[in-house]
């Protein structure tokens, strides 16, 4: 690469921390704070609902649950059916949702939500406490569903 | 005169007044910033929103109204997740973190004096013209189906630059790029491009990146399926392993037949389209006409567009109009004579690489219906004895 | 965080807020035809009318604001003589008559029909940077010194396919061109170049030609003086002479100081301008920069752009973008290490046919300095120990 | 070049004649009509006079006379000293004056003003009438004041 001339500023930890959201499949990346789907299905009636409909269907956005078959015909894409990983819910619903007001929730909040759409597609009980070490450990049915294309594509 | 004889396909012929109006009187004065003419205000992107999020969707190009290969920035398509964050460019910065040796800030302000390089390029949405999975051949115009896809002039800052200045760290394989809009849009992305052909878009088409793309700052993968090349890009993060984030793994990953998706599928592979005739620019009858369309390959230059006017049993080369450049739009030509009688007009792209433009039995014989993206088969628009043109699957 | 350290050149450091704003609340909707950011509201054609004729004088395209090759349409340079008519494409007509064997009369869907090609090349008013003939240099940013000169991708029609169509007869010498403006410009342009590479150009940048620049349909001749490039064209009448009208007489001649003017000086030279840095665009220090800026000539490729930062005394190459296309913007870089003294920069452009760009001596030399027009030499900017950068004649 | 669909409709000697406002310098295109100076000044004066001032000088557009010479530090181009064809006069101003309001004189006029102009610089005194067969043969001073630059150019 051609020089550049260097002005990047030296990025602190502690700046580096606020902005750091990723969440990894490992865990890594997500914060303090527990919930379970007990408590996240007040927040998902208040704050969910009203796009993605009553349990994550029939809303305006898209549907978070409804189980389904991934041949055939019709297959049906979604959390519980879909999804490979439990910390890629954290992650987008913590920086993006809701649509109106992201941002808007704790973190407990996150993992109560997060908790919540897990419950509803199957996956856990009601009682289970996400949090960070909880979360990661969640095996998605269809954790296996993926076939790498790259880096095979990269050679072709 | 004034009035002419009605030819076939022209109605009016003469002018009802001479000098006309507008060469009688001043006409409007000098603008900051031009429009187009209010006679081409069908020009447009056409917008499809979700009703309940108005920042949620996507708007075409109207491929079907353009020439040339470049896009003006007006018509470039939208892929919001939840809508065009207003950026301040001065409270706007762009930090690099994780597997480097300098974790860094930049302002635009920095950026603007790095070293930068300019490229014609397509970028097109992975999910542009998945209506062609559809059972029922769509019947729309040519830029609402293919139109996800738009080419301009990027300029801006080779992104190897800036990681040479943070110092990647061997393990560093993946760098996960975050938007400052309000989906803070997330992805990963493959070090291998990103110290390729990557760039730190600034400029479009020679004026700073609209809103809409991106302003003040958005990565450019040449090539590559649109969601990588994140607008309003404030963070990279460098990895030894993808986040597997909402939109490498639950979008833009094909579901086969099997019940497996292919997943990281990056590459835009070659396509074409016909844009002139096409539904909704009809034949006015038999005669010579120019065969016009589009053709791009993520995996390089366009090397042949061929022409079929019988389905497909037989194929003309075009011409394909210079300059030939890779992972841009390559605008292809054929003076043709339609003699009337209905027949299927197809175009067919090969790339540099020799890969060939599938048909679409064979694309879905490989994939399935419901991949969703990366639909790349040859078009076939039927032409009728009177010259109607539509959408079929031939 | 969130005030850092203030660096040199860079005052605001840290983010004041964590997320910033506009990630909290959803963005703005799609927009059918989209605009710049409101940030960028100084990135502007420079309006200089006539106070007494709003519709009469020139607009600049800020070059010192734009990178890349391409110019976006809402940016194209203006020169209007009474203003931008408001044409109903409808009622607009093409009149070819003189000496064709058939006069011929084409309406805007006629010629819609017609074969096509593209090319992006630059069109330059013949009075563009004429204020390199005052005695004084001007201190000026560099779109408001060199900016009548921009850069699109033309599509249209090659004029020698509708000449083909008239027959033109063996003694037709000129094509004299007319617009439907309200001033009904009209000029004459020699048939080799009609028959050469004249387009009648439909498109710019992608989309139908702007208002100002010529809707629904001008000429274009590339490398050529743009005021030969006719806009809204009505008229072309086959001819043995020129009509020596008012532009190709009075304006668009050059004086020379024997008191005998050059006249159908149609080629624009070879040019070259840095433009970063530039007036307005300072250094902010010693250290590493890009030095930027655009040639072009109108008698094919830049083969290759020199500078110098000692005033001319030493010279080292620039590198070209590719690609590298005949009578267009050419995008030219060099890195270059600014160690904070005083000095003067120049670039200098030579075109594929050899020329050379004269030294501003030189060309006063030949041509005196009344002129006007074609003015193409060298410029120099001057940057101060505090990095100011001014105009110079050095 | 290649072959177009030719659509061009064939137009009629009426349409072309209605159209074509070219005059070249052999008078070929000038219409029928007549003027002299002196019926041009009353039009000069109402129709041209605030934007060219009065006799052609001190306006905010043009100046249309003043004389002066073509060498020196600061040469003066005007109809007098620069316009080499008398005709060209004609052809501007019948197409593009009054800048406000383009096509609006009748022939006649535009032959008086024309005449005017030529007055005013003193080419022509203020009883010769100009029409098709005499604007042609009026001598301009700076006639021979061009070197043809093209076709040379075109060898370069
Ligand atoms: C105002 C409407 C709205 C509200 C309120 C809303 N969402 Fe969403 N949600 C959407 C839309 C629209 C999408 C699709 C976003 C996209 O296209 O990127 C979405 C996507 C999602 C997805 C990804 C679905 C998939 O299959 O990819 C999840 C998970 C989700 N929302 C969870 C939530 C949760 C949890 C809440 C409340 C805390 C919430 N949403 C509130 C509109 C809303
Ligand atoms: C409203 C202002 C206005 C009026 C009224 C007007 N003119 Fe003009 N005239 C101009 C302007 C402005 C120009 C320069 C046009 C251009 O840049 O192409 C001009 C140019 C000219 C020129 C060319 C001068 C040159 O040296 O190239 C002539 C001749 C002329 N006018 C004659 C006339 C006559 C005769 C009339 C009246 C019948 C007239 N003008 C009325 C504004 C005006
Ligand atoms: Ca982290
Ligand atoms: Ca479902
Ligand atoms: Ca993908
Ligand atoms: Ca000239
Ligand atoms: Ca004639
Ligand atoms: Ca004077
Ligand atoms: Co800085
Ligand atoms: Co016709």
């Amino acid at each position: 690469a051609p020089e550049g001339p260097k002005l990047g500023r030296p990025a602190s930890p502690e700046e580096i921390a606020a902005q750091d959201i990723n969440v990894f499949p490992d865990g890594t990346g997500l914060p303090p704070g527990k919930g379970t789907a007990h408590e996240g299905k007040a927040l998902y009636d208040a704050k969910c609902a009203s796009c993605h409909g009553p349990k994550g269907i029939g809303g305006s956005a898209e549907e978070l649950a409804g189980g389904g078959s991934l041949t055939g015909p019709h297959p049906d894409k979604n959390i519980g059916t879909y999804w490979p990983y439990a910390t890629t819910l954290f992650d987008f619903v913590r920086r993006s949702m809701p649509l109106d007001a992201p941002r808007s929730l704790t973190d407990d909040q996150v993992y109560a939500v997060t908790a919540y759409l897990l419950y509803i597609n199957g996956i856990i009980d009601e009682r289970t406490e996400m949090n960070a070490a909880s979360l990661p450990r969640v095996e998605m049915p269809n954790r296996r569903g993926f076939i790498p294309i790259w880096p095979g594509e990269k050679a072709r | 005169f004034g009035a002419g004889t009605a030819l076939a396909g022209h109605a009016v012929q003469g002018l009802a007044e001479e000098p006309p109006p507008w060469m009688k009187t001043p006409g409007e004065p000098f603008t900051n910033y031009g429009r187009p003419s209010p006679h081409e205000k069908d020009v447009i992107r056409w917008i499809s929103a979700n009703a309940g999020a108005p920042g949620n969707g996507i708007s075409w190009t109207p491929l079907h109204k353009l020439e040339g290969i470049v896009t003006p920035n007006g018509l470039h398509f939208e892929r919001h997740h939840n809508g065009v964050p207003q950026i301040d460019p001065h409270r706007h910065r762009l930090l690099i973190h994780g597997l480097v040796e300098n974790p860094l800030s930049f302002s635009i302000d920095d950026l603007l004096r790095y070293p930068m390089v300019s490229r014609l390029c397509f970028v097109e949405c992975g999910g542009n013209s998945n209506a062609g999975w559809h059972e029922e051949p769509i019947q729309t115009p040519v830029g609402y189906f293919h139109g996800l896809a738009s080419c301009s002039e990027w300029t801006g800052v080779p992104l190897a630059v800036i990681l040479d200045e943070a110092g990647l760290r061997p393990e560093a394989r993946w760098l996960i790029a975050e938007g400052a809009d309000a989906a803070a849009m997330n992805i990963s992305i493959p070090v291998e491009k990103a110290l390729d052909d990557a760039m730190l878009a600034l400029y479009q088409n020679g004026e700073r990146l609209r809103p809409e793309n991106g302003y003040p700052l958005r990565l450019i993968l040449p090539g590559w399926e649109a969601v990588l090349s994140v607008k309003w890009l404030r963070r990279l993060q460098a990895a030894n392993r993808p986040v597997m984030a909402r939109n490498e793994t639950a979008k833009y990953t094909e579901l086969l037949p099997s019940g497996k998706a292919r997943q990281f599928t990056f590459v835009m592979d070659a396509k074409s389209i016909i844009t002139f005739p096409s539904p909704g620019r009809n034949l006015s009858g038999p005669g010579l006409y120019q065969i016009s369309g589009l053709a791009w390959s993520g995996r390089g230059r366009i090397r042949r567009v061929e022409i079929s006017a019988d389905g497909g049993r037989s194929w003309a080369e075009s011409a394909l109009q210079e300059p030939v450049l890779p992972q841009c739009f390559t605008r292809f030509r054929l003076p043709w004579r339609w003699d009337g009688s209905p027949l299927v007009l197809k175009s067919r792209a090969t790339d540099e690489t020799g890969y060939v433009q599938p048909e679409r039995e064979v694309l879905i014989a490989e994939r399935g219906r419901h991949g969703y993206f990366h639909y790349n088969a040859v078009v076939a628009w039927a032409v009728a004895e009177d010259g109607t043109v539509s959408h079929v699957y031939a």
